[in-house]
């Protein structure tokens, strides 16, 4: 009755093994799961790596996560790499009790918001040029202060105007994953309407949120990184 | 044609519907760019999509009727355009002549259709910016339609404090302190002290009755033995005499300035003394030489 | 080929009503999961059935989804049947962080590890004495927290007082090789620190941070030996 020595324990070796992979799979899980559902900010994939000791398949844990969610009432989330719990979007109806008052925009903040999310980075002018007026002196300011819009460095063009650009936030609330995910964008890539200059051109532009600067923008100066408003643009127009 | 008709009929409710925001009718320069549009494109669009079409598809010729028609009622109105509104119509007067008039050869300006083109990409592009943001506003957005957790477990976090300080600190503090301490701490060694008050008892106690002009040292030889304790002894006894003559239970005399002090047992009886009998008493002891 | 339509349509209707009452079971599920995760505190039973609306089975949703949640990083707990989420007890060493701050000694801490260095073993009162001022309760137990300064006994004078003295680490951290490597009174004269006007009886004493303790020393009770702060010699002053 008894079985060799070979077939007995070689699988009982393999069981422990694979046992306590799939532990320490489940304990990265569940890791992962509690560290981000405590925080009400996201959280970075790099946070998430130095928090959790020892050296485990994050990346992995956050998939399976994410899957284990989607059905879910609660749902993970990411933008930019930063991991997020949020309720799912169809139960708002229930929800809306949570929901603070939201300043309203006005429809010129609403509009010159767009513009900055598709045309970043992008100068007042520009933004002047597609909206066919000018900007409030105003409507920068609120923009800056919801805290989806920032200012990003000066164009290298005469003038050094500031640029204007997107926010991790404003990923966060709008629930996109990267700027790529901007409602329409390939549409309006492919007829060619994300083009600064007349139609004629051929260079299409992609937004660009990131956070190095591009080749034609300078960083801005010390004191501007740290200014709530465009005020240092603004005070030279008066 | 009903074209030109449907023209004029939008433009006069465009006209109208800002003419409402401003009731005085009969007033002259009223203002109408404010309110309601967002500048002489937004104007552009909405006359754009009266004309019911796929904006790639409009007739910026019309549209430019349109547009010349708003402006046109109103003026008609007496409504008074902004500047940009004006500048508008006056390039969509030059488009409009650049369209029915053939382009010369070689010239270098654009045509009108390069022209035409330029706006109706605009109008496309604000457009399209429009919508963008309408789509994005309808999103289901954080904190409106989204949630984040209600109530986030704080990480806690356990400050360590890494202490820095130099060897030179610590000598600087070390020697600092101890000079400052080794100029500043003057030891004044306790002195012996008599007060007031023991000098007093003790006047009192060993004048008593003595009747006789007496050196107030004699009194006090059993305390001035101790040098150190000499002037202290000397000086409240001095001051204490002086409140005993005032107080009429002391007579005392003193010939010239550093000469022997003298003091008896007051000869006056307790009760007759005036306020000022200290000073009386100090004034007798020069008409009443020893 | 075609099933008689009794056969085909019984199973159909009955997948049909089991399907739709499995869905509104993990609605309901959803519905509870994304109150509770929304909510800044506690829900209770009463308000979740208020704000899920219809009839349904919220008390067997709590139940699955307390179950579901078991063994996850996040766990349903409820308290006076009021609920909430927390994150599993076993993970709570992950939500724990370190944060290393770099702090400067005060001055009064300065003077006191400078005398405790120069004038060990030496006792509260001895430092007091030679500062000319009292010292505060803080100053010693931040220089037992630097590790610098420890306890070494208790003089043997009345009242016993506790001595103090420096450690290894105080050596370590000022890069001295022993005790003696202080500079004494011509060389603090030398680095221009004491003014060469100091009286004559000025001394600087020659330390000695022997783990032996010296003769006018008792041994620390054993419990002392382990006492963080000065607190048993503080708790006897007040």
């Amino acid at each position: 009755m008894k079985k060799p020595p070979d077939l007995l324990e070689a699988p009982a070796a393999d069981e422990v093994n694979e046992a306590s992979e799939v532990g320490e799979i489940l304990e990265t899980e569940r890791m992962v799961e509690a560290l981000i559902f405590a925080s009400a900010e996201p959280l970075s994939f790099a946070e998430l790596s130095k928090r959790i000791p020892g050296d485990r398949d994050i990346r992995g844990a956050l998939n399976r996560l994410r899957a284990h969610y989607r059905k879910r009432g609660v749902q993970l989330r990411s933008s930019e790499d930063r991991w997020s719990f949020r309720t799912a979007a169809d139960l708002s109806f229930i929800l809306h009790r949570e929901a603070v008052e939201q300043r309203r925009l006005s429809r010129a903040a609403l509009e010159t918001l767009a513009i900055i999310a598709f045309h970043q980075p992008v100068t007042r002018a520009e933004i002047e040029d597609i909206r066919g007026v000018s900007t409030s002196k105003g409507t920068l300011d609120v923009l800056l202060e919801t805290g989806w819009v920032r200012m990003r460095g000066r164009r290298r063009t005469p003038g050094r105007p500031v640029t204007y650009g997107t926010t991790f936030d404003f990923l966060d609330h709008f629930g996109l994953e990267t700027i790529k995910d901007l409602p329409g964008l390939e549409e309006l890539k492919g007829a060619g309407l994300l083009d600064s200059a007349i139609p004629a051109s051929f260079h299409v532009p992609a937004p660009d949120d990131g956070i190095d600067l591009t080749e034609d923008e300078d960083p801005l100066d010390e004191s501007e990184m740290f200014a709530t408003g465009a005020l240092e643009e603004d005070a030279g127009e008066k | 044609m009903s074209d030109i008709e449907a023209t004029e009929q939008v433009a006069e409710t465009l006209v109208s519907a800002v003419a409402v925001e401003q009731p005085a009718a009969g007033e002259p320069n009223l203002l109408v760019d404010v309110d309601g549009f967002e500048g002489p494109l937004d104007v552009l669009l909405v006359l754009a999509r009266s004309q019911k079409v796929d904006i790639t598809k409009i007739s910026i010729l019309a549209l430019t009727e349109q547009y010349l028609e708003f402006v046109k009622e109103a003026r008609r109105l007496r409504l008074e355009l902004a500047a940009d509104y004006l500048v508008m119509a006056a390039w969509l007067a030059y488009l409009k002549s650049r369209l029915l008039i053939p382009q010369q050869k070689d010239s270098d300006e654009p045509t009108g259709e390069e022209l035409a083109a330029a706006l109706a990409f605009r109008l496309q592009r604000l457009e399209a910016m429009r919508d963008a943001s309408a789509k994005l506003m309808n999103r289901a957005r954080l904190g409106r339609e989204v949630f984040s957790r209600g109530a986030p477990e704080t990480v806690s976090v356990d400050r360590r404090s890494v202490w820095t300080a130099t060897l030179y600190d610590v000598l600087m503090a070390y020697a600092s302190q101890r000079q400052r301490h080794s100029v500043t701490s003057v030891h004044v060694k306790k002195r012996q002290v008599w007060s007031l008050q023991d000098a007093r008892e003790i006047l009192i106690r060993l004048v008593g009755q003595v009747a006789v002009w007496t050196p107030i040292e004699q009194f006090l030889t059993a305390y001035l033995e101790d040098p150190k304790e000499r002037a202290s002894a000397m000086a409240s006894a001095f001051s204490a005499s002086l409140e005993l003559v005032r107080e009429g239970m002391l007579d005392i005399q003193q010939s010239a300035p550093f000469e022997t002090i003298y003091v008896r047992a007051s000869q006056r009886t307790p009760g007759e003394n005036d306020t000022d009998e200290g000073a009386e008493a100090l004034e007798a002891k020069e008409a009443e030489p020893l």
